[in-house]
């Protein structure tokens, strides 16, 4: 961390022009009937443009390794609070009650 | 330069009488932040919950309801937010090499942009006042006869973009804040700890609104049509 | 008493007076003692609260107060115990005060920010308070919708206003701790030779930072509808109370550990100090903190087996809460194991100790009963629930917090306190507690419903049992407020290290000065390493 | 002066209850006793004798710490399977249950049987018998509790969620909302009387009930005007109702629905939100005229119908397209409908 790395304004031009284009597409696909594809479709170039942006702009790539722990912990538990209360919400019709 | 600013705000500059080095002081800061940013993903994790469970339940109305937004508009607002999260890392990288006129340059262009956003938003949640858009006694939704679920999106609408909308706000205040410490010469190449932590406080409001366009936007744009 | 105001060296608390010295202060130990202030504060309130509930279910009827006092009592109640009480408890004056001594350090990494979340505690309270002058609150802590966002009409909005300031206040606190523990260790303080205090309370940091967050916006999702009804929640919409609850328990359960954890922490100091032995398995307890607080974020469904959770969910919550089970009773083996072969010392903290191990014991096996599918429905929402999660909050927390307070009182205040009356309150408080909350482990299997203003006669013996112990326990909790206060001006100069304990907290002046180490030390031994303070060696006056 | 320490044991579920947790009480008593001995042991026998004491320090031992996870946790997955598979039978109500519907609300709980008896804060109901409630809150989530029966259940607003037991002794028990809803939480308590069949018989015969709740059903159904798109015969501009609780339904959506007493429910309330495949979403809400206990009536009703001859194609799943759909939905204003029930508070 205390070695400082500088990137070059290219490379942060090259990004912004990436997160352009995947927001064209994000769009422009949506106007495509993909049936079930369509949300992880989205979900995909939604995470790819927060890559983009977490390991450049905020330059995660450059960080140590506790930082990169502190992002992908934050993630897992988001990802802990929807799994968890999906299992409930997907799941409630499951069970036949007889006589229903 | 670096003793005048000493002078003017001997705190700012000087090493905190807690840390035993410079580095260790930016090492807590930015670990700090980063610490901060992940309590942030779980205050809009709540809100992302509620999403997931409503879209799963409901996904006809949230389609329907998600084609009265202005799709375009909303891809242009997030060009407008990612170009200035383009000049939000110029400016962190004109700190980094010390060139104060480009930081200000660089976070001024931020600021505009940012406004810019909060302005179109604004343009957008006014159209919705005059559609009947807002949740409550009023609220009707053309083409979807089941309105509570409609509601429910609108709800989340509302929520979302609106606490993102205050968080912009309060970068906003950030950005202005940072101009004039700018100004004021306390930063240096040495020393810009601040604009880095704005910095990714920006990029990280940006990451929400990259999930919020098409969760909120394009759920069913290929639909059936109106 | 002359000579010592004569010599007495410069410290923190005598380095500069006056009221704005103090509001103003960063220093992380005078912060503490304003948190120790507030809550004791705070304690009292919901102290208050608690005796008239007892009071009122003394008779089966509803003869002490109306049915409306009586929900809002015990809605401030849980309010205040819990979010003004018993999380910021050991964390916010303990941990504030000694995490960055017991690591060597000068202040937490961000001082400015420590007393900031001070004052939104206080705010926070203010809010609290306001609320209860103004009328009260009836909705039960846990805010239940629909009846919180469209049916009670009490003071709902700012109390949740409070809680919603308090829990950036708590943030705030888990933020500071956990960068100060990574960043500011001194030299040769590495991760396995930090106490188990700082283990405890990174690892509470650890589920602040990630739960806070969810009730934050728990309930500002609450507010919303409340306020400018854009409903989330609301069954005509067709939404789902059951889903604010997932939301209220993804922050609550967890926040359980918040509360007991630190109490953990301390009891393995106290064990470790009061029989001179380092902790058996240290290690193992040391990540058992850990994995508690990871395990605690996996479980909170199990607040919600008859609430309309799928039956599905129902099952996965109920395993997944059995691990928890690991980590506790490793914990308590490993403390158990700390007394074999030790050179045990009856002082007052080590009692507080041995009643936290005996109370969280049973309120730790209970929690099996709670956590087990086919028994917590007909136990959950009973006095069976009500009795288990004070034994672990009360019988846990709390006496760890006053184990703690008598143990560090020397280190804060530079006085002792008196230990012939100390032995009688802790003996008076175990005996108190158990006789309040024992028979309500009785009473909640027979059927008796919580939060009943009236209830049928048959339950009466056993509240009365209930009621006689809680009387007992209030004098037990007011007996050392008193003794406390009169050892500031009375007690017994205290020594650096009265305990010959080897943390780096007792290696410093009592009371410490502002920087809290004249020499910045440099840690060469591991934790509890008892062979340099104990013994020929080490002669302290 | 009554001090019981144990509930009765007053259905078929509380003895299983009561065998879980005297496993689970050996278990917690076993280990109490274990720590407390071991922690009073020594605290005596290694008393600290003089100041300057040190004992040897001894830093763990691994094979300690494995046994004394893995022991606890081969117990508490014996208690896991054991409360799960109890779980499950608490909540699977048996097929030939009789069926008893509740509507909570605050602060009383509305009970309505089949044969048409209404109770307010009481239930009346054969002992040995399974007896299944379906339950739903006009307000905030209740919660119906029988300690002798050891089971429970939160009521809540917007949906049905059911809760059964099959009584064993004739008697009087408490029944408990557990869920606090408000001023008067504690005051939503009432009586189930088990009572042998020959009396409950009696019982039902002495009310004076008004038709039982498929009738109220039916005629709430014609009050309504339901019946004028949903035509026995199939020809209406609403699906033909007769035959269909229990299947798997087409929607027009593309997906499917079970025909249950929530879809029933929801269908009155909020018609457009799942239509049935081949209709079209013209059926107007009846959300503020239907009354829970109403709706009750109207899902008891709709469960009755049997399909009349050649009206549903045998073995069919789904519900016959309509011949043609024309005219628009000519319904007039309808006078709220249900009986409301007089309210003690």
């Amino acid at each position: 961390m205390s070695a400082q790395h500088i990137d070059s304004v290219k490379t942060y031009a090259w990004v912004w022009i990436a997160l352009l284009i995947l927001t064209g597409v994000t769009t422009g696909v949506a106007y495509i009937d993909l049936g079930p594809f369509s949300l992880p479709v989205a979900l995909a170039i939604a995470v790819g443009k927060m890559l983009l942006v977490a390991l450049f702009f905020m330059h995660v790539r450059h960080s140590n390794s506790l930082t990169k722990l502190v992002v992908l912990g934050g993630l897992m538990w988001l990802g802990i609070l929807l799994l968890l209360s999906m299992a409930d919400f997907v799941t409630r019709g499951w069970i036949r009650i007889p006589g229903k | 330069m670096a003793s005048e600013a000493h002078a003017i705000h001997g705190e700012t500059l000087a090493l905190r009488e807690q840390f035993d080095t410079a580095a260790q002081q930016k090492d807590a800061s930015s670990l700090g932040m980063w610490i901060f940013l992940v309590t942030e993903i779980m205050f809009f994790g709540g809100m992302f919950l509620a999403y997931t469970a409503y879209r799963s339940w409901y996904p006809d109305v949230f389609g329907a309801a998600s084609r009265t937004l202005n799709a375009t508009i909303g891809a242009l607002n997030t060009a407008v937010l990612l170009c200035s999260s383009f000049t939000m890392v110029l400016a962190v990288r004109a700190g980094q090499l010390g060139r104060r006129k480009a930081v200000i340059v660089f976070l001024a262009l931020t600021l505009i942009l940012g406004l810019v956003f909060l302005g179109v938003k604004a343009f957008e949640w006014n159209e919705k006042f005059q559609e009947h858009h807002i949740p409550g006694p009023a609220f009707h939704l053309e083409g979807t006869p089941f309105q509570g679920h409609a509601q429910l999106f609108f709800s989340l609408y509302f929520a979302m973009t609106g606490l993102h909308a205050l968080h912009m706000i309060i970068g906003a205040g950030l950005l202005i804040y940072l101009i004039v410490q700018t100004k004021r010469g306390i930063f240096s190449a040495e020393y810009y700890t601040p604009i880095d932590m704005v910095g990714l406080y920006w990029h990280f409001v940006d990451v929400i609104w990259i999930y919020l366009f098409p969760l909120l936007y394009l759920i069913d744009r290929h639909g059936p049509k109106a | 008493m002359i000579t010592a105001v004569a010599e007495e060296k410069e410290h923190y608390l005598n380095a500069s007076y006056g009221l704005k010295s103090w509001l103003l202060t960063k220093d992380h130990k005078r912060i503490g003692l304003l948190y120790l202030a507030t809550i004791t504060f705070f304690f009292f309130i919901g102290g208050a609260f608690a005796t008239l509930i007892r009071l009122e279910l003394l008779t089966p009827q509803g003869d002490l107060v109306s049915a409306e006092t009586y929900n809002k009592l015990f809605t401030m109640h849980g309010v205040v115990m819990v979010f003004f009480f018993l999380i910021p408890s050991i964390p916010a004056v303990m941990g504030n005060f000694f995490l960055p001594m017991m690591i060597g350090a000068r202040d937490l990494a961000f001082p400015r920010l420590n007393l900031l979340s001070w004052y939104l505690l206080v705010i926070g309270g203010l809010f609290a308070i306001f609320a209860m002058v103004a009328g009260g609150v009836d909705t039960g802590w846990t805010f239940y919708t629909p009846y919180s966002t469209t049916y009670s009409n009490t003071w709902v909005i700012a109390t949740a206003l409070g809680i919603f300031v308090a829990g950036f206040s708590s943030i705030l606190t888990g933020l500071n701790f956990i960068v100060t523990v990574h960043r500011m260790r001194a030299p040769g303080m590495t991760w396995f030779r930090m106490p188990l205090f700082v283990w405890a309370n990174y690892a509470t940091a650890i589920i602040q930072v990630l739960g806070t967050p969810v009730l934050a916006v728990t309930i500002m999702l609450l507010f919303c509808e409340r306020v400018f009804h854009i409903g989330l929640f609301d069954p005509a919409l067709g939404g789902d109370p059951v889903l604010f609850q997932h939301l209220f328990w993804f922050y609550s359960h967890p926040a359980v550990y918040i509360m007991v954890l630190p109490g953990m922490g301390v009891i393995s100091e106290l064990i470790a100090v009061f029989s001179r032995k380092a902790v058996f398995g240290y290690a193992f307890v040391a990540f058992s903190s850990v994995a508690i607080a990871v395990l605690g974020f996996l479980v909170w469904g199990h607040h919600l087996f008859v609430s309309g959770q799928s039956l599905y969910a129902g099952m996965v919550f109920s395993f997944l809460s059995y691990f928890v089970a690991i980590p506790s009773a490793i914990k308590v083996f490993n403390w158990t194991a700390t007394l074999y072969k030790g050179s045990i010392s009856y002082a007052t903290p080590m009692l507080y100790a041995f009643g936290f191990i005996g109370l969280f014991t049973i309120g730790g096996l209970t929690g099996l009963f709670v956590a087990c599918l086919g028994i917590d429905v007909h136990v959950t929402d009973t006095y069976f629930v009500v009795a288990h999660f004070h034994y672990i909050m009360v019988g846990g927390t709390l006496m760890a917090y006053l184990g703690g307070l008598h143990y560090w009182w020397p280190k804060m205040t530079g006085r002792m306190y008196p230990e012939g009356w100390a032995k009688i309150s802790a003996l008076v408080i175990f005996l108190g507690f158990n006789l309040t909350f024992f028979p309500q482990f009785i009473l909640g299997y027979l059927g008796m419903p919580r939060r009943y203003h009236v209830y049928p006669d048959e339950f009466q013996v056993l509240h009365v049992l209930s009621t006689a112990g809680a009387s007992v326990l209030a004098v037990g909790y007011l007996m050392p407020m008193v003794y406390f206060i009169w050892s500031l001006k009375y007690g017994k100069v205290a020594s650096a290290n009265p305990w010959k304990a080897p943390g780096l907290e007792w290696q410093t002046a009592s009371p410490p000065p502002v920087h809290n180490f004249d020499v910045m030390p440099v840690v060469r031994n591991e934790a509890y390493d008892f062979s340099t303070t104990v013994g020929e060696a080490v002669e302290v006056g | 002066m009554q001090f019981p320490l144990m509930p009765v044991q007053a259905s078929t579920i509380s003895g299983e209850v009561d065998h879980l947790l005297y496993f689970l009480l050996a278990v917690a008593v076993f280990f109490i006793v274990v720590i407390f001995a071991a922690i009073f042991y020594f605290a005596i026998r290694y008393r600290r004798r003089s100041d300057a004491e040190l004992p040897e320090p001894v830093h763990g031992s691994v094979p300690l710490e494995i046994l004394w996870s893995v022991i606890p946790f081969g117990l508490t997955m014996v208690m896991f399977t054991w409360g799960a598979s109890l779980y499950f039978r608490m909540n699977r109500p048996p097929d030939n249950a009789v069926q008893i519907y509740a509507v909570g609300k605050q602060w009383m709980w509305k009970l309505q049987h089949m044969e048409g008896q209404r109770e307010i804060n009481e239930l009346h109901v054969p002992v040995g018998r399974p007896i299944k409630l379906t339950m739903t809150s006009e307000d905030v989530i209740h919660s119906f509790y029988v300690p002798a029966f050891r089971v429970k259940q939160d009521v809540l607003p917007g949906r049905y969620s059911t809760i059964w037991f099959q009584p064993t002794k004739p008697g009087k028990y408490h029944l408990f909302c557990a869920e606090y809803c408000g001023t008067k939480h504690s005051g939503m308590t009432g009586w189930i009387y088990v009572m042998e069949p020959q009396e409950y018989q009696a019982w039902l015969g002495g009310g004076a009930a008004a038709g039982s709740l498929a009738d109220n059903g039916q005629k709430l159904f014609q009050d309504l005007a339901c019946a004028n798109c949903h035509k026995l015969d199939g020809t209406g501009r609403g699906p033909n109702l007769a035959g269909q609780f229990g299947r798997t339904i087409q929607l027009s959506s593309g997906g499917t629905v079970a025909f249950n007493e929530d879809y029933i429910r929801e269908s009155v309330l909020q018609p457009a939100a799942k239509v049935v495949s081949g209709y079209q979403a013209i059926m107007p809400t009846f959300q503020g005229l239907v009354t829970e206990e109403g709706l009750v009536q109207l899902v008891e009703y709709i469960k009755s119908l049997t399909p009349a001859s050649g009206s549903t194609p045998p073995g069919g799943s789904g519900v016959t397209p309509p011949p043609d759909k024309q005219a628009p939905n000519q319904r007039q204003t309808q006078p709220s409908v249900g009986t409301s029930t007089p309210g003690n508070r």
